[in-house]
This record gives C-alpha cells, sequence and structure tokens, in this order.
C-alpha cells in the first residue's frame, strides 16, 4: 500500500517537475525563434510558486472544486501512463482506451470550474476548446486503433515492448501516415497555435484563464504542465518506442514538445471551426489510409 | 312469335336507358324516374324468362285440370307473381323518393340536383 | 314454442306495426312501450331458438304447407340466429334511447318505422328464399332510408337520397341476378341454388356475381359504392346511427355471405372457391382492402364526429369482408369476432359521443374537450368503445384484428400483402380514435357545468358494455359461440340436406 | 402468482381513481408500496430460472390467445433494474404531483403502464410479448399526452411509429407462426434459421418486421425522431420513465430474439454472405446504431430545450448499445446490457434532476436559467454525475460498460464502428457540459433568488440513483455477474469478470483502482489547494470585464450568461452541405395524406349524382376485369 502511494507521488511529481521544465525550456526555444529574451528555464517553477503564495479570488465552491478536479484528472491520467520503464500499476500498464477516458476528468473539471465563475469569456473559451476537441479526436482514435490491432492489445506497455530493438522497429517508421495524423492531434491537444483559438488572448481574454488568478491559475499552470507530460508521453509511447531508460523517455518527449513549439511558432491562428474541418479532413484522411492499409 | 332473346336485349337496353337517364338528367324527378325505368326494365326481364312462344295464359281452366301438366303449353306463372310484388315494392321506393324530392324543394328550393352538392361543414 | 313458430319473429313487429298506428291515437307512449316489449320478446325468442338449433343443427321452418323447395320457409341456422340476436339486441338499445326521446307527432311514425326495420331484418335472416330477401331487402332500405331521412336536414336528406338511388340501382341488379338464376335453374330456393349453381356455366356464373356485388356492395358499406354514409351518418338521428352502424351492417354482412357462400361458393379442402370465370375473392378482397384504406384517410382528415364514425364503420366493414373473402374456418371466426366487436362498440360510440357533444353548437371534434370532467360516465363509455375498436390488447377488437392477420398470412398469397395494407390503413384508425379520446382529457380552464345525465342512454349503453365485456372476459362462451357459427357458416353441405329433406326430420 | 400481482396492481390502480384530488399524495404513496411490493417479488424470483406460469384465453379460429409468463436471467434482470427504477421515480413523484391537474389520469395509466413494462419482460412467447408490447404502447399515449394540447402534437410521432413498428411485428410474429404453428420463442428461432437456408428473401423479410418492430420502440435510425418530441413535452417526472426504460424494450427484443438468431446464423450458417465473422444483416445494424449515435449527438448539440437535448442523449446511447448488442461478441452483447441497465439509471437520474429544475423554476429552455448549482446543490451533484456517468468518464458506472463496447468493437476488429462510437462519445461530452453550465453554472438570474433546493423527499431518489452509479462504477461486477448468467441462458461464451475487474482479450479493468486512483489524484490536489495560500469569496457578478463597471452600461446577471448559441460556430459548419430533414420527411407524409383525406371527404360529401357515376364506373370495371381473365 505504502508502496504503491509512493509510486503514485513519484508519478505525479515527476510529471510536474517535468512538465513545467518543458513548459520553460519551450519559452526559451520559442523566443530564440522569434529572436526576443526569455526567462531562466526555471521561470515556470518561480512561476507557479509565486502564484501558490499570493491571494487570489473564488466566486463559489465549484469553482474550487472544478479547478481541483481539472488538476486531478490530469494526474489520474499520468498514473496509468508508463513512463519510461516505470509503472504504477502492475497490471493496468497503459490502457489507452481508460487514459483516453480519464483525460477527459480534467477537461470537464477545468471547464466546470471557469464556467462557475460566470465569466462568459471563459465559457466561450471553453466551448471553442470543447468543439476542437471533438476535431482532434477522431484522427487521435483512428491511430489509436490502428496501433491496437497491430499489437492486438489497449496497453501502451505491450506497445512499447513490440517496439524494442532499434528505431526502425518505431511504430512511427512502420506507420508514418498515422504518425503524422498523431503529430496534427498532438498540435490540437497542447492547443498550441495554429489551434489555440480557446484562449486567444487578445480576442476572448485568455478564455478559460480569464477569472483565474493566485492559486487557481497555479492549478491551471500545473495542469498544462502535467498535460504537456502526458500528452507527449502517450505518443513517445505509442510512436517512438517508449524507453527502458527516463532520461532517453524525457528527451524524447522534449523532441516532440519543441517540435510543435516550433510549428506553432510559424503559423497564424485557424479559426476554430476551420481547425475542425481542418482536423476531419487532413489528419482523418492519413490516420484512414494508414488503417485501410494495414488492414488490406 | 316473339324471341325470348328479343326480350332479355330490350330489358337491357331498357335498363341502360334508365342509367342514362340517371346519370345525365338534372332534375331530381327525372332521375327518379329513370330509376323506375330501370326497376322496369329488371321486371320485364323476369317476365320474359317465365314466357313460352305461343303459350296460354296460366289460368287454372276445366281444360287444364286435366292434362298432363308438363306437356301442356303454359308460360310460368311464378314470374308473374314476383313482378307483381316487385313492382309494388317500386311504387313503395319510388313515393319514398318523391317524398324525399319534395322535402329537398323546400330546402334547396330548387329540384336541380347539381345544385345540392354544396360544401357545408366538411 | 317449437321451432315452427319463428315466423313469430317476423309477424310480431308486423302486426305490432299496424296495432301501434292505431294505439298511437289513444297514447303515444304506448308505440314506445310496445317497441321495447317485442323486442325483448324477439330476443328471447331468438336466443331461445338459438339455443335449440345448436343441439339439433339446421331447422326448417315450413310456412303453409309447402315443403322446399316450393313455396317459402324460414331456415334456423346457428349462423342467422345468432346475428338476429345481436341485430335485436341493438335495436332493443337503439329503441331505449328513442323511448327516452320527449313524444311529438312523429313519435307513432317512428315506432311503426322501427317495427318495420326489425319484421324486415328477421325476415332477411330468417328467409331461405331467394325472391323473398328481394322483398325484405327492399322493406329493409325502405325503412333505413326514411329513418335517415326523419331529422329533414339536409345533409339528412341529401344522404337518404343518395341511399335511394344507389340501393334502388342495387335492387335492379338483385332482380337481375335473380332473374337469372331463375330462368336457368329454375328455382328461387336458395338451399337449391347452392346444390345446383355448379351447372351454370361459369361465364352465367360470373354474371350473376357481378349483378349480386352491385346489389349488396352499397349495403356494406364498400368503398366505390358506399357514398351515402357521410351524410347519413351525419345528418340522421342518434338511435339511427346505432341501427345503421350496427344492425343494418350486420344485416348486410349476412346477406353477403348468403349470396356470396350459400348460393355461389363451394367449399373445397375446407376453404370455399368460386367456380366462375374470375377470381372472385382477389376482387372481394381487393375492394374491401380499398375501401378500408379509402375510409382511413377519409376519417383521417374529417373534423365531424360522426362522419369519422361513419368512416370507421366503413372501413371496419371492409375488414369483415377481408376476412370474409378468405373464407375458410378460421377467418371465418375473426369474421365473426370483428362482426361482435363492430356492431356492439359501434353502437357505444355512438351513443356516447352523442351525450358527451350534448349542448356543443359544432358536433366536431372540439366539442370532445374536457368531456372526462363534464360528463364521465358517457366519456368512460367512449373510451372503452374506441378501445374495442382499435384493438386494444384483450377486448374483442384485439381477437378479431390478430386472427384475421393470422388467418391472411397463412392463407399466403395476395391475401398476406393486403393484410399488410389493411394493418397499416388501420394505423390511421387508431390515430384518429386516440385524438378524440385525448380530447376528452383535455382540462378546460372555465369549469362547465356537468351534463345531465341520461339514464336511459347510460342503461342502454351499459347493456352493451356488459355484452362485450362478457364476450371478452369468458372464453369458453365465447370460444363456443364463434366456433359453432364458423363452423355453421362452413359447412354448406348440411344447409342443403337439412332445407331440402325437411319433412324427415320433423 | 405473477398474474396475481399484476391483477392486484391493476385493481389499485382502478380503486384510485376514486381518490380525490386533495389527496393526490395517498394515490401516489399506494402506488410506491405497489411498486415496492412488484420490486420484492421480482427480487424473490432471482434464480429461479424457468418458473413459468401460464393463463389461457380466448381461442379464436386457429389461434389460441393465452398469457405465458417465463423468468429466465435476461428477463428477470431487465425487469428487476426497471422496477426498482420506477421505484425510485415515484418516490419523486409524490411531491411533484401534489398540485398537478391532470395528475388522476397520469398515475392511473402509469401504473398500468408499469405492469405492463414486467409483463413485456416476464413474457414467455411472442403473442404474449405483443400483447403487452401493443397495450404498453397505447397506454403510454395517455401518459405523455394527458390531456394537454402541446404534448399531444409530440406524441404523435411516438404513437404512429410505434404502432406501425408493433404491426410489422405482428405481421412478422404470425409469417412465423403460420410455418412452426407455435409462439414460442426458441422454437421460432430456430424455425426462421431453417427458412434462412430453404427460402432466404422471405426469412429476410420476416426478420425485417421484427427489426421495425423494435427499431421503431428504441428510436434507431430513421425512426429517430420521436424521443425528442415524446420525451421533452411528457410530464417531466415521466421523462425520466420513457427515456430511462421504455425506449429500451426495442432493445431487449432485439437482444431476446435477433441476437440468438443471428448467433445461430453465424455458427451454422452455408449461405449467408458474412462480414467481419458476423452476418451481413447484423453488421448492417450495427452500422445503423452507430449512424443513430452520431446524428443524434449533432441533434443534441443544437438544441436549447434541456429536456430535449437529453431526449437526444438517449438516442445517442440507444445506438452505442445497438452496435454493441448486433456484433454479436459476448462482450458486445455483455457490454450492451451492461449499457442499457446504466443507461437506465445515469437517464433516469439526469431527468429527475432536470424535472426538479423544472418543478422549482418552470423553464425548459436552457438560456433562460442558470446558476442554479449554488441554489439547488443536491439536484446539480445528480445532474453532474449524470453527465459523468452518460460521457462514460470514470469513476462512474458509464464508462465500464463503454470500455466493453470499445474493447468488443476493437477485439471484433470493426475499426470504423469504434471511430463512429467515440466521435458521439466525445460529442456526448461537449452537449452535456453546455447543459450543465447553462443551466447549473454560469450567471443565476435574478427571477431565481428565491429557487430553494427540492424537498427533501424528491431528493431520496436522486441521492439512490447517485449512489447507484458510483456503486456500479467501482463494482461492475453488481451487474456484470447476472449478465453472465445471461450470457450463459443464450448458449453464448461467458465473459470474465469478477466482483471489481473486467477482462477483455486486450485488456483488464479493475474498477476499484481506477476510482482509487481519482480518489488519490483528488487528494493530491486537495493537498496542494490548502498549501496555497486560503482564496477569498467575491459575489459573482464582480468579474472581469475589461476594466468597466458593469453597473455603467446596465450590465444584469442574464446578459452576462454566455448559454443561448453555444456551439453556433460549429453548427454552422455544416450550412454549406444539404440537409435532409426526417421530420420534414414525416411532416410533408402526413400533409401527403390529409390532402388526399379531403380530396376523398370532398368527394363523399358531394352531389348524389357523382355517387352514381361512381357507382356505375365500378362495375363497369369489374365487368371489364371479368372480361380480361376470361
Amino acid at each position: 500500500m505504502v508502496n504503491i502511494m509512493l509510486r503514485f507521488l513519484f508519478a505525479a511529481f515527476t510529471s510536474i517537475i517535468m512538465g513545467l521544465l518543458f513548459m520553460g525550456i519551450g519559452r526559451k526555444f520559442i523566443a530564440r525563434i522569434r529572436r526576443h529574451y526569455a526567462g531562466p528555464f526555471y521561470q515556470s517553477f518561480i512561476d507557479v510558486i509565486k502564484l501558490f503564495s499570493k491571494k487570489s479570488i473564488s466566486h463559489n465552491w465549484i469553482m474550487d472544486f472544478g479547478v481541483m478536479m481539472g488538476f486531478a484528472g490530469i494526474i489520474a491520467t499520468i498514473i496509468f501512463m508508463p513512463i519510461g520503464p516505470f509503472n504504477v500499476f502492475s497490471q493496468m500498464q497503459g490502457n489507452i482506451i481508460i487514459i483516453i477516458y480519464f483525460m477527459t476528468i480534467g477537461y470537464l473539471g477545468m471547464a466546470m470550474g471557469v464556467a462557475a465563475s460566470g465569466n462568459p469569456n471563459a465559457t466561450i473559451g471553453i466551448a471553442r476548446a470543447l468543439t476542437l476537441m471533438l476535431g482532434y479526436e477522431i484522427p487521435f482514435v483512428l491511430t489509436v486503433i490502428l496501433l491496437v490491432f497491430a499489437n492486438n492489445s489497449s496497453l501502451l506497455q505491450v506497445m512499447v515492448v513490440n517496439q524494442q530493438g532499434g528505431f526502425m522497429e518505431w511504430n512511427a517508421i512502420r506507420y508514418p501516415f498515422a504518425f503524422l495524423a498523431a503529430l496534427i492531434a498532438l498540435q490540437g491537444m497542447l492547443g498550441e497555435q495554429p489551434f489555440d483559438a480557446m484562449i486567444a488572448p487578445s480576442e476572448i481574454a485568455s478564455g478559460p484563464m480569464v477569472e483565474l488568478s493566485g492559486k487557481f491559475l497555479g492549478f491551471g499552470f500545473l495542469q498544462h504542465a502535467a498535460q504537456i507530460f502526458l500528452e507527449t508521453g502517450i505518443i513517445v509511447n505509442m510512436f517512438l518506442g517508449g524507453s527502458q531508460n527516463f532520461f532517453i523517455f524525457f528527451a524524447k518527449q522534449l523532441a516532440l514538445y519543441l517540435l510543435t513549439v516550433a510549428v506553432s511558432g510559424i503559423f497564424p491562428r485557424y479559426r476554430f471551426e476551420d481547425a475542425v474541418k481542418f482536423f476531419w479532413m487532413a489528419p482523418t484522411a492519413l490516420a484512414a489510409i494508414q488503417l485501410i492499409i494495414f488492414i488490406i | 312469335m316473339i324471341d325470348n332473346r328479343l326480350i332479355y336485349v330490350m330489358s337491357l337496353l331498357l335498363f341502360l336507358v334508365g342509367l342514362y337517364g340517371v346519370l345525365t338528367r338534372k332534375n331530381i324527378l327525372k332521375m327518379l324516374v329513370a330509376v323506375s325505368i330501370m326497376e322496369t326494365a329488371a321486371n320485364i326481364f323476369l317476365i320474359g324468362l317465365g314466357y313460352i312462344s305461343n303459350s296460354s295464359a296460366p289460368i287454372l281452366s276445366e281444360s287444364l285440370k286435366q292434362v298432363n301438366l308438363l306437356g301442356s303449353n303454359i308460360s310460368d306463372p311464378l314470374p308473374h307473381s314476383l313482378v307483381l310484388t316487385a313492382i309494388v315494392i317500386g311504387v313503395g321506393t319510388t313515393a319514398l323518393g318523391i317524398a324525399i324530392a319534395v322535402r329537398l324543394y323546400s330546402h334547396y328550393r330548387t329540384l336541380n340536383i347539381n345544385k345540392m352538392g354544396d360544401k357545408d361543414e366538411l | 314454442m317449437s321451432y315452427n313458430s319463428a315466423i313469430l319473429l317476423i309477424a310480431a313487429p308486423l302486426l305490432m306495426a299496424f296495432l301501434s298506428f292505431i294505439l298511437g291515437i289513444f297514447n303515444k307512449r304506448i308505440p314506445a312501450i310496445l317497441l321495447v316489449l317485442t323486442l325483448s320478446f324477439n330476443f328471447y325468442f331468438s336466443t331461445y331458438l338459438l339455443t335449440l338449433v345448436s343441439s339439433k343443427g339446421v331447422l326448417v321452418s315450413v310456412i303453409s304447407g309447402f315443403e322446399p323447395p316450393f313455396g317459402i320457409n324460414l331456415v334456423l341456422t346457428y349462423f342467422s340466429l345468432l346475428l338476429l340476436s345481436l341485430i335485436y339486441l341493438i335495436i332493443l338499445s337503439a329503441s331505449v334511447v328513442f323511448v327516452s326521446k320527449k313524444t311529438d307527432e312523429n313519435t307513432v311514425k317512428v315506432a311503426t318505422l322501427l317495427f318495420l326495420f326489425t319484421a324486415a331484418a328477421s325476415g332477411l335472416l330468417l328467409t331461405g328464399d331467394i325472391f323473398n330477401m328481394f322483398v325484405f331487402f327492399e322493406i329493409f332500405a325502405v325503412a333505413n332510408i326514411s329513418l335517415i331521412s326523419l331529422k329533414k336536414n339536409k345533409t339528412s336528406l341529401k344522404g337518404s337520397f343518395k341511399y335511394l338511388l344507389l340501393s334502388s340501382i342495387g335492387s335492379a341488379f338483385l332482380l337481375f341476378g335473380i332473374g337469372m338464376i331463375y330462368g336457368t335453374l329454375g328455382t328461387l330456393n336458395i338451399a337449391e341454388i347452392g346444390l345446383r349453381f355448379y351447372e351454370l356455366s361459369p361465364l352465367t356464373g360470373a354474371f350473376i356475381f357481378i349483378m349480386f356485388l352491385g346489389a349488396i356492395l352499397s349495403e356494406t358499406e364498400t368503398f366505390p359504392f358506399n357514398f351515402w354514409i357521410t351524410d347519413s351518418y351525419k345528418g340522421a338521428r342518434n338511435f339511427v346511427n346505432i341501427l345503421l352502424g350496427s344492425a343494418s351492417s350486420v344485416a348486410a354482412l349476412y346477406i353477403f355471405f348468403r349470396l356470396f357462400f350459400t348460393i355461389i361458393g363451394y367449399p373445397i379442402n375446407n376453404r370455399y372457391e368460386f367456380l366462375i370465370s374470375m377470381d372472385a375473392r382477389l376482387i372481394i378482397a381487393l375492394i374491401s382492402a380499398i375501401s378500408v384504406i379509402v375510409s382511413e384517410i377519409g376519417a383521417l382528415s374529417s373534423k365531424s364526429v360522426k362522419r369519422i364514425l361513419a368512416f370507421s364503420s366503413a372501413s371496419q366493414m371492409g375488414m369483415i369482408l377481408f376476412a370474409f373473402s378468405i373464407s375458410d374456418f378460421n377467418s371465418f371466426s375473426a369474421a365473426l369476432t370483428l362482426i361482435f366487436n363492430l356492431s356492439l362498440s359501434k353502437a357505444i360510440l355512438f351513443l356516447s359521443s352523442h351525450e358527451i357533444m350534448k349542448g356543443a353548437k359544432e358536433k366536431n371534434i372540439e366539442s370532445f374537450t374536457g368531456g372526462l370532467g363534464r360528463n364521465p360516465v358517457f366519456s368512460a363509455l367512449f373510451i372503452f368503445g374506441s378501445l374495442s375498436m382499435v384493438g386494444f390488447p384483450l377486448t374483442l377488437g384485439f381477437y378479431g384484428k390478430i386472427s384475421l392477420v393470422a388467418s391472411a398470412v397463412s392463407a399466403s398469397g395476395y391475401f398476406s400483402i393486403l393484410v399488410f395494407v389493411i394493418l397499416l390503413a388501420s394505423a390511421a384508425e387508431l390515430f384518429y380514435y386516440f385524438r378524440l379520446m385525448h380530447k376528452l382529457f383535455v382540462s378546460e380552464q372555465n369549469h362547465t357545468e356537468k351534463t345531465k345525465m341520461n339514464w336511459f342512454y347510460a342503461a342502454s349503453g351499459s347493456l352493451l358494455l356488459a355484452v362485450m365485456i362478457i364476450l371478452a372476459l369468458m372464453p369458453k362462451f365465447t370460444e363456443r359461440i364463434v366456433s359453432s357459427a364458423a363452423g355453421d357458416m362452413m359447412d354448406k353441405t348440411t344447409y342443403i340436406e337439412r332445407v331440402l329433406k325437411a319433412e324427415d326430420l320433423k | 402468482m405473477i398474474l396475481y400481482s399484476f391483477l392486484f396492481a391493476l385493481l389499485t390502480a382502478l380503486l384510485s381513481l376514486f381518490i380525490r384530488r386533495e389527496y393526490n399524495y395517498i394515490r401516489w404513496i399506494l402506488y410506491s408500496a405497489v411498486l415496492a411490493s412488484l420490486t420484492f417479488l421480482i427480487y424473490t424470483m432471482n434464480g429461479l430460472w424457468g418458473y413459468s406460469e401460464s393463463f389461457k384465453l380466448l381461442s379464436v379460429g386457429s389461434v389460441d390467445f393465452s398469457l405465458n409468463f417465463k423468468v429466465t436471467p435476461l428477463s428477470w434482470l431487465f425487469s428487476f433494474f426497471t422496477t426498482g427504477l420506477s421505484l425510485s421515480i415515484s418516490l419523486f413523484s409524490i411531491v411533484k404531483n401534489r398540485h398537478e391537474e391532470s395528475e388522476r389520469s397520469i398515475g392511473f395509466f402509469w401504473l398500468i403502464l408499469s405492469v405492463c413494462n414486467i409483463a413485456i419482460f416476464l413474457s414467455a412467447d411472442l403473442l404474449t410479448l405483443f400483447i403487452f408490447w401493443e397495450a404498453m404502447t397505447f397506454v403510454s399515449f395517455f401518459v405523455i399526452s394527458p390531456g394537454w394540447t402541446k404534448s399531444f402534437k409530440a406524441v404523435n410521432y411516438y404513437f404512429i411509429l410505434s404502432i406501425l413498428g408493433a404491426f410489422a411485428m405482428l405481421v412478422g410474429i404470425f409469417f412465423l407462426y403460420s410455418k412452426s404453428a407455435t409462439f414460442n420463442i426458441e422454437s421460432n428461432i430456430a424455425q426462421l434459421f431453417v427458412l434462412y437456408e430453404l427460402n432466404s428473401p422471405q426469412a429476410i423479410f420476416i426478420t425485417l418486421m421484427f427489426v421495425l418492430g423494435f427499431f421503431t420502440k428504441s428510436a434507431l435510425m430513421p425512426f429517430h425522431i420521436w424521443p425528442a418530441e415524446a420525451h421533452s413535452e411528457a410530464p417531466d417526472d415521466f421523462s425520466s420513465y420513457l427515456s430511462g426504460i421504455m425506449i429500451k424494450y426495442g432493445l431487449y427484443g432485439s437482444i431476446l430474439f435477433l441476437v440468438p438468431l443471428f448467433v445461430f446464423i453465424s455458427k451454422f450458417s452455408q449461405t449467408q454472405p458474412m462480414s467481419n465473422h458476423i452476418p451481413l444483416f447484423s453488421h448492417i445494424l450495427a452500422w445503423v446504431g452507430a449512424i443513430t449515435s452520431v446524428v443524434a449527438t449533432f441533434l443534441a448539440v443544437k438544441s436549447n430545450d434541456m429536456k430535449r437535448l437529453a431526449a437526444w442523449s438517449t438516442v445517442g446511447n440507444i445506438g452505442y448499445a445497438a452496435t454493441s448488442i448486433f456484433i454479436l461478441s459476448s462482450m458486445g452483447v455483455a457490454g450492451g446490457i451492461f449499457h442499457i441497465i446504466n443507461h437506465a439509471i445515469f437517464k433516469t437520474a439526469i431527468f429527475l434532476s432536470l424535472a426538479a429544475v423544472k418543478y422549482r423554476t418552470h423553464e425548459r429552455e436552457m438560456h433562460r436559467l442558470g446558476g442554479l448549482a449554488y441554489k439547488m446543490p443536491v439536484t446539480f451533484l445528480t445532474f453532474l454525475l449524470g453527465i459523468i456517468a452518460a460521457a462514460g468518464i470514470p469513476p462512474l458506472n458509464g464508462y465500464a460498460s463503454k470500455w466493453m463496447i470499445y474493447q468488443s468493437l476493437l477485439s471484433g476488429r470493426f475499426p470504423f464502428l469504434a471511430t463512429m462510437i467515440f466521435l458521439s462519445s466525445t460529442g456526448a461530452f461537449m452537449y452535456l457540459f453546455r447543459a450543465l453550465h447553462s443551466v447549473f453554472l454560469g450567471q443565476l438570474p435574478s427571477k431565481f433568488d428565491d429557487v430553494k433546493e427540492v424537498p427533501f423527499l424528491m431528493q431520496i431518489p436522486m441521492y439512490i440513483l447517485m449512489l447507484l452509479m458510483v456503486i456500479i462504477g467501482i463494482f461492475p461486477g453488481t451487474v456484470l455477474l447476472p449478465v453472465n448468467s445471461i450470457l450463459k441462458s443464450m448458449n453464448m461464451e461467458e465473459i470474465k469478470v469478477t466482483y471489481t475487474t473486467m477482462y477483455s482479450m486486450l485488456s483488464s479493468v479493475d474498477a476499484p483502482i481506477v476510482f482509487l486512483v481519482f480518489a488519490g489524484s483528488f487528494a493530491f490536489a486537495f493537498i496542494l489547494y490548502l498549501i496555497g495560500k486560503p482564496r477569498r469569496h467575491v459575489e459573482l457578478l464582480d468579474n472581469y470585464t475589461a476594466g468597466q463597471d458593469p453597473k455603467e452600461f446596465g450590465l444584469t446577471r442574464e446578459m452576462y450568461h454566455f448559454a443561448l448559441k453555444f456551439y453556433e460556430p460549429f453548427e454552422h459548419m455544416f450550412d454549406k452541405y444539404p440537409r435532409t430533414n426526417t421530420k420534414e420527411f414525416y411532416d410533408s407524409f402526413e400533409r401527403k395524406i390529409n390532402e388526399t383525406g379531403s380530396f376523398i371527404k370532398k368527394f363523399y360529401s358531394s352531389s348524389p349524382r357523382s355517387a352514381v357515376y361512381i357507382f356505375t364506373l365500378s362495375i363497369v370495371l369489374i365487368i371489364i376485369y371479368g372480361w380480361l381473365v376470361w
């Protein structure tokens, strides 16, 4: 029991720390692209600690509850994801369907919390986010189905094991179209440009975040960090062969994250209904083509 | 000598005349007359059935009593009685029809049937 | 009383028709009371004869000593007596409704007409002679037409005039058909015609078939021949509606059976076949299916309640004719159940709808609004009646419809397709009945006074309802009635044998 | 015993009609008592598999009408859960209907409906099934529309479609009966299988008739329009019964009759076309289910009426269950049954909480509501748990059945079905959140400042349902073990399941662990929350407005609630594509019939001459026909 709790805490803290670190590095990276200055790579840690120690306002208990639930949902999802060689539970090693559904708790919690704040900007952001979710889930699910079929299992751990032995065994090489589709979906999942209509700062005042202050914003930060860790982790497990070594695993995640940041650095923002349409066209077609090729 | 078939054809023609009358006349009373013609046609048809060429009337007389009925040449009496009944009934129907016609006239102030097809209270 | 006094069933109402005319001069109530008494007697006597027949088989009552096939005789079969009892029951309830009305100068005349109606119906169902049947048919039509025109408004007059035209043409057709039969077979006795019909050439048979069709289909309210129904039902008085919708329909169906099955058809392999040059069963089935569809659609878009009920009556008749056209034991059982359902529930519907709509200006669907609050007893009666009509499970209508489907499907061929069409059409029936029932439940804002209860209506309605419930909930009893009547319908041979050798069985 | 309990319930219903309007609550307490005793009776029948009762009715012609009841695992599970749920709804109705105007007829017919409900599940042969099916259809008419003009219009779609479906089923039953001469379900399945081998088109026709009957009742495509109309216009507490329980009859019928048939075919048939190792017919039906769920999802996103939205969600869920059932694997059938039970529970909860909202606010349009969570916390929590379950989010019961559905779809290799189900599942999250936000979150309109939580008696069923959702979510075996005995009685392979863990070919899930992980993460978040500096409470309208004073430009709470046209840009995505409107299709059909009807009517009331014309014409036609034949 204590063992499991320790494992649990390890997974939670790893994800938060690595996520924040990725965020910091990402900021640096984008600053290099855009040729301006950024804070140190540990800036995110400072931000979070500062936010938690500042005073904050809340409108009602649902807001508190929702924000906590949003963060808890992402953490709970990470518990089921294999982090390199590490798994919290021995028998459910990354059940992908459970993971997909657990991720929704995070969205629901955050959405509920900010909706309870009563600010229409936040709700508009949520509406956009949920609509966008309908878009990127389709190509993502298609790639998931492909890998489930290919490995005859819905466990991420099994997928990782099947990719061992050189990078030629990676699913990214075996199923390039699906990998491409998953990368585009990842861009949407992380809410990076061109798919960041839900947080559009100048248009709807940062959307969901508009009413968050102090530790609530801190929770938002943490949730985003954990989300970066989680979603890059899933793709790494699915397509880039996972790893038996923590550092290689993190490096792969970082590489993926920097790729999305780089893409976001050079693209303008899509209207979100156009984004949904795009998701249903290009990446879905790619994933479907890969699936059909596989079945045939 | 009259062929029975002639009677049948005649009655059929009469029937068609009656039908034509019912279909084309506008006046209710004329329609009733046409109906009567149709009934008459049916009656003539019945009479024709009992008719045998050159036969005598089926009246029970002294001479008839003696001879074998099968060999004698009398027309069939049954249709006559049938027709009598049918005529009586036809008269009844016609009378009823005329009564209704009178009532209809008092409502519409006309006997023209085309003016009675009002589409009230659909 | 022996079965030989069956003539009393015809004679008693005829006698009373004259008597009531005379006695009516003294007191206008007397004819009404006489009416109820006579009908009670007739009902009792017919049920007595029914028990007699059920133990002894078909009986023949010879009139004035002429043995069949000569002369006129009354044939007492289980089927005819059953329907006759039903008709008496309906007329009884209708006359109870009639009696409840205030007396006026018309009372005596109407009573006479009702006696005439009773006598004609009895004659139609009992006679074993086809020309005699024609005579009663005409008297029956005359009684009907006069009853319809009682109300003297435009609609009723127009309706009765239509009826008059159609039935006159029809009777001319019938007369031609009878003449044809007499000319070829030389007899008027139904049994003997039935025995020897096969001697006719198929073409003559087809000719007679068409003549009969023209004669009877306007009475059975079948689509292309039934243009009198809406105006007549809508214009007629309430008790006349009950008579038209229930008693006349049953009588018409009986004539239909005798003309087409006892005379033309032959039971081969437990199914009636027609030895004529056209597929008679297909024609009847097609016409009845079309009739069902057209009347259902007509009813669906109607607003006037009486018109809806008229159309519904036509569609039910179509369904029964369809059951007839399948013409085996199962379908006849289904038809009988449907006949019971039709006559009883239609009478209840007319009766209760009249009471519910009492006081309303426009007698259309809207006048049903809030019926349950205003008039709970009759609304309940209406609901029961329409539930049985649409075939709510475990009512007579349900048994009838289901067994109709069963027999049609097992007969296969075009019947199974047509029955599907008929079922689809009867969904429309469900719709408009439920629309009416729904209106009853609508509660009004301004609480109107409860309508004054008419006890005569209630008595007559609950009598019918009681019969319906007994039939639906006493399986043994109903089963026996239906199966013996259906067996009787199938058994043409016995009918012929008993009639033609009547003297042996005395 | 079964029959007597039915008669007892019917008698109670009849007697209750004489209770005066002032004592309405006595009537409902009576109903609850009857339902409780029925629930207990059914509970005692657990394990008495094969116990049967027969009651002979009339026999007309060759058809012997009789009522046959039989207890099987399938019928037990369904009847127990549905009766238990109706008991909890009736507790809700005691208070809800105290001042209801047309309440007398609602209660009376509802109790009859509950009897029909049990009878449908317990019926042992097709005729009994049909009898109660028909009775249920007729009776439900009066509950959906107890004399309300608006609901009458809505009920028409339901009623006509159901009746047509029932008649189609009737034809199917009797086609089979004319071959097999029995109404027994097993022998009819065997007979139909034989017919598939001998006369395939006829067999397909018969199966299609049954499919029509079941699909109209369960509102699958193209009959999916009626729930949105009927569920939204029905009395509020009855909507939960309609949506939670009554819509399942079609799927019950499919599990009872179609699934064994298709399983038979997939095992033994030589002649039938197969795809993905299941009969093509069944595969098509699975697709129908998936398409239904997607279509219903898109329509739910568009609706602004909260009951209508919940009704569309019902259709979507029925779609998943149908898809899962018709892929015929043990996992799929079990997942389908499990999802049906789960859906009954969470949809009852959702509709009850909506009924509670309407009870207090008398509003149904979502944009006129808002912020009610602060006033009605229990109702909010019920709704929240309901939508969590409905969106298939762990750790409530919905995810367990959805997990099974995905496992069965993936292990049976149906990638596109799985994608469609996934699409509609995500969409479900989308529109359910919209309802949550518009009704319970956001700004509270000032007219609802005095709204209170519903009375305690109305909260009881909500507590029960919440508890059920959580318990089944943590211990899916409580339902899945009985489902296993259903599979056994249907001669299908059992699935591997314990009280806590579900296994599939691809993976396994330990439900308590899932729950504990969620609880642990939440505790983790809560600790972080405590670590942070304590928050300050601020009024809801004191909000970010880009630096302006809200009072200055007359901002009200109603105006600051973003709820109308929530997903408008998403709806506009489909503007360019031609739209087929099923409802419009049905309406135009109705118009056509009415036009024909007016034409006929006009003819009937025209002058007497046209009557004679048509008479003559018809006779001539018959003569011509005779001529042609001769």
